[in-house]
């Protein structure tokens, strides 16, 4: 950027006194009365947004406007809303202190200036000026465009295009059956059915022992008081129900019960009744 | 090409509906409908080689794909894959109980059954749904298709082996897992005796005693 | 006209978005890429004095009506968001430097922007959050989508208007990075001179207030 850019320089300090008192005269131009020009307050986003606003009025180059002016015009601003005495946001107010902070100190001989020197200052705020008006320009020129729905448009009922994925599902007889016995063979009920199974009952064996005791006064081995012919599973019931009646017997004092060895072969035999 | 053959162009491109020439006309402005008719005309003929054509249906005009090209627009690309083990199973079970409900599926799989398991028979075309069963909570029950028959070489569901059969093929034996084939070894010295065989059997083993 | 230049073009009339070169392609089973590129710039120049164009945008190709046209089209057609100032200027400043976070866009603008506004551009699609910029608080940044460049008619972010002329006169750096420039280029500009020189110069030029 050269020196003309640069904020001060003198045609532009002089076209923007020039701009300035014309800008006076804008608000009677646009037909304003002091009560319009505050209402357009809400319009403004934020002082930076009113700056860029005054500024442009300046009819310059945003990079050749007087800041002074500018800062000049943004006071008056806020003093007519405050005679209006209508209520400012506090940005705005905030903006004021500092523009006038930032006047008095350009205002100011350069050497008791502190830093960051009213120049520095005011030369950035100049710069962000610039960045928001070229954002607003590029904003206008974008939604100025060739916008799908305003200028071009796009085919009205398009069919679309669909891709359906089908999936085929492949199994087959084999697989199918296969599937069926593992779920029957996995979840095969593990149920314990007790069968119905042949016994000998206590009564009915205490009846048979001693009855086949009253036979004979000789010894007998129990085996011999099972049912010769019975199926396997009624011989096992019948030894425990006979081996239970001989103790029941030898309790009663109608028989005694002799065994030789340790798991020898029991015997049993009648005691004579008196 | 005129201004009025690319103002109809654009118009019945944009337009959501088809048009006769003479809302063409209107649309346009001050064309006249004589000129919009040539005009159709043209276009019709120029865009008759292409991929798009523009068509008069009932005097109506619009566009539209080329209709050797829709084979391309509405493409289904179709990829087969096998049925996972867990779905085949849930077919099997429809097939051999139907028509049978979610809950009565799991429970004779002994296992869950996700959602998507049925999802998947149901775009297969095996299975269906086939009404509500009338106990409290009123579920869906399921049931095979006509296509599951097809598909599977069956002419009826009574095709289907029964228990006895799958065993005589050996289908019940389950080999996969240890304790399983602990209790097939019992099972198959049965010899595919019938199914009352192996509790006698068993009680065959315990004369050793 | 040969067979893949019509099918791509009744595959994009079809199309109800954008679609790149890529898609196409595939979409087409087994067209390549190359070929479906060479296809697209053959129809977009037969289509370029036509009342319908195939434009390209961001990568993605449609067919839209000519600009030229649009008086004709407006009338009924016109569907277009209306966008506050507020959100004009934010989608402008993303555009123009994405990525961007919303602290900078604030500094842009000198007003705090409501979530509103970001969420308006997200639901229309033209921004979307672009990931987080790697500094303390890693705020969200953002930028536009293919859809922005969609809608506004632009082939690329190069196409944004004026971009390379903000960017050559640095508009687009922040106003730090600026003022260093400009003081250090003032700097060299001074001869040799010292730092002050240009700030002096214009505080001179104040006193003539």
């Amino acid at each position: 950027m050269t020196a003309d850019g640069l904020l001060f320089a003198d045609q532009t300090a002089a076209g923007a006194a020039a701009e300035a008192d014309d800008w006076d005269g804008i608000a009677a131009d646009d037909t304003r009365d002091n009560e319009a020009l505050y209402l357009e307050l809400d319009g403004w986003e934020g002082p930076l947004d009113l700056l860029l606003d005054l500024a442009r009025r300046q009819k310059v180059d945003l990079r050749q406007i007087s800041i002074l002016a500018l800062v000049d015009q943004y006071l008056d601003y806020i003093d007519q809303a405050g005679a209006l005495r209508l209520e400012l946001a506090a940005d705005y107010l905030v903006m004021a202190a500092w523009l006038a902070y930032l006047k008095s100190t350009m205002l100011l001989p350069r050497d008791e200036q502190e830093d960051p020197s009213a120049e520095e200052l005011a030369l950035k705020l100049q710069l962000r000026l610039q960045r928001l008006g070229a954002m607003r320009e590029a904003a206008g020129r974008l939604m100025g465009g060739d916008r799908i729905g305003r200028d071009v448009f796009l085919r009205g009922n398009p069919e679309g295009l669909e891709i359906a994925r089908k999936t085929l599902w492949r199994c087959d007889q084999f697989a199918l059956l296969e599937a069926y016995g593992r779920v029957k063979a996995r979840t095969a009920p593990a149920v314990h059915m007790v069968r119905e199974r042949p016994v000998m009952t206590l009564d009915s064996a205490l009846e048979r022992v001693s009855h086949m005791l009253g036979v004979t006064l000789d010894w007998m081995e129990l085996r011999d008081f099972l049912p010769p012919h019975a199926e396997p599973r009624l011989r096992r019931s019948a030894l425990a129900s006979s081996f239970v009646a001989a103790l029941e017997l030898a309790r009663m004092g109608r028989a005694e019960i002799a065994q030789e060895d340790v798991f020898g072969p029991m015997r049993l035999r009648r005691i004579a009744q008196k | 090409m005129n201004e009025l053959a690319r103002a109809i162009e654009a118009a019945l491109f944009a337009a959501d509906e088809p048009m006769t020439a003479d809302a063409l006309a209107s649309f346009l402005g001050d064309a006249a409908a004589g000129d919009v008719r040539t005009g159709l005309r043209e276009l019709a003929e120029h865009y008759g080689k292409r991929g798009v054509h523009l068509v008069e249906r009932g005097k109506r005009w619009h566009f539209e794909t080329a209709p050797d090209l829709a084979h391309l627009l509405r493409r289904e690309k179709e990829q087969v894959r096998r049925l996972s083990r867990a779905a085949t199973e849930v077919l099997a079970i429809i097939a051999y109980h139907e028509p049978v409900s979610r809950a009565e599926v799991e429970s004779i799989r002994g296992v869950q059954t996700s959602g998507g398991t049925l999802d998947v028979l149901m775009e297969a075309g095996w299975v269906k749904i086939a009404g509500r069963r009338e106990v409290p909570g009123r579920p869906v029950i399921y049931a095979t298709t006509p296509d599951f028959l097809d598909h599977f070489g069956l002419s009826s569901r009574r095709d289907l082996p029964g228990i006895a059969e799958l065993r005589a093929t050996g289908l019940l034996d389950p080999v996969e897992d240890a304790y399983e084939s602990l209790v097939s070894g019992a099972e198959s010295e049965g010899g595919g005796e019938g199914d009352q065989q192996a509790p006698q059997d068993a009680s065959d083993n315990d004369t050793a005693y």
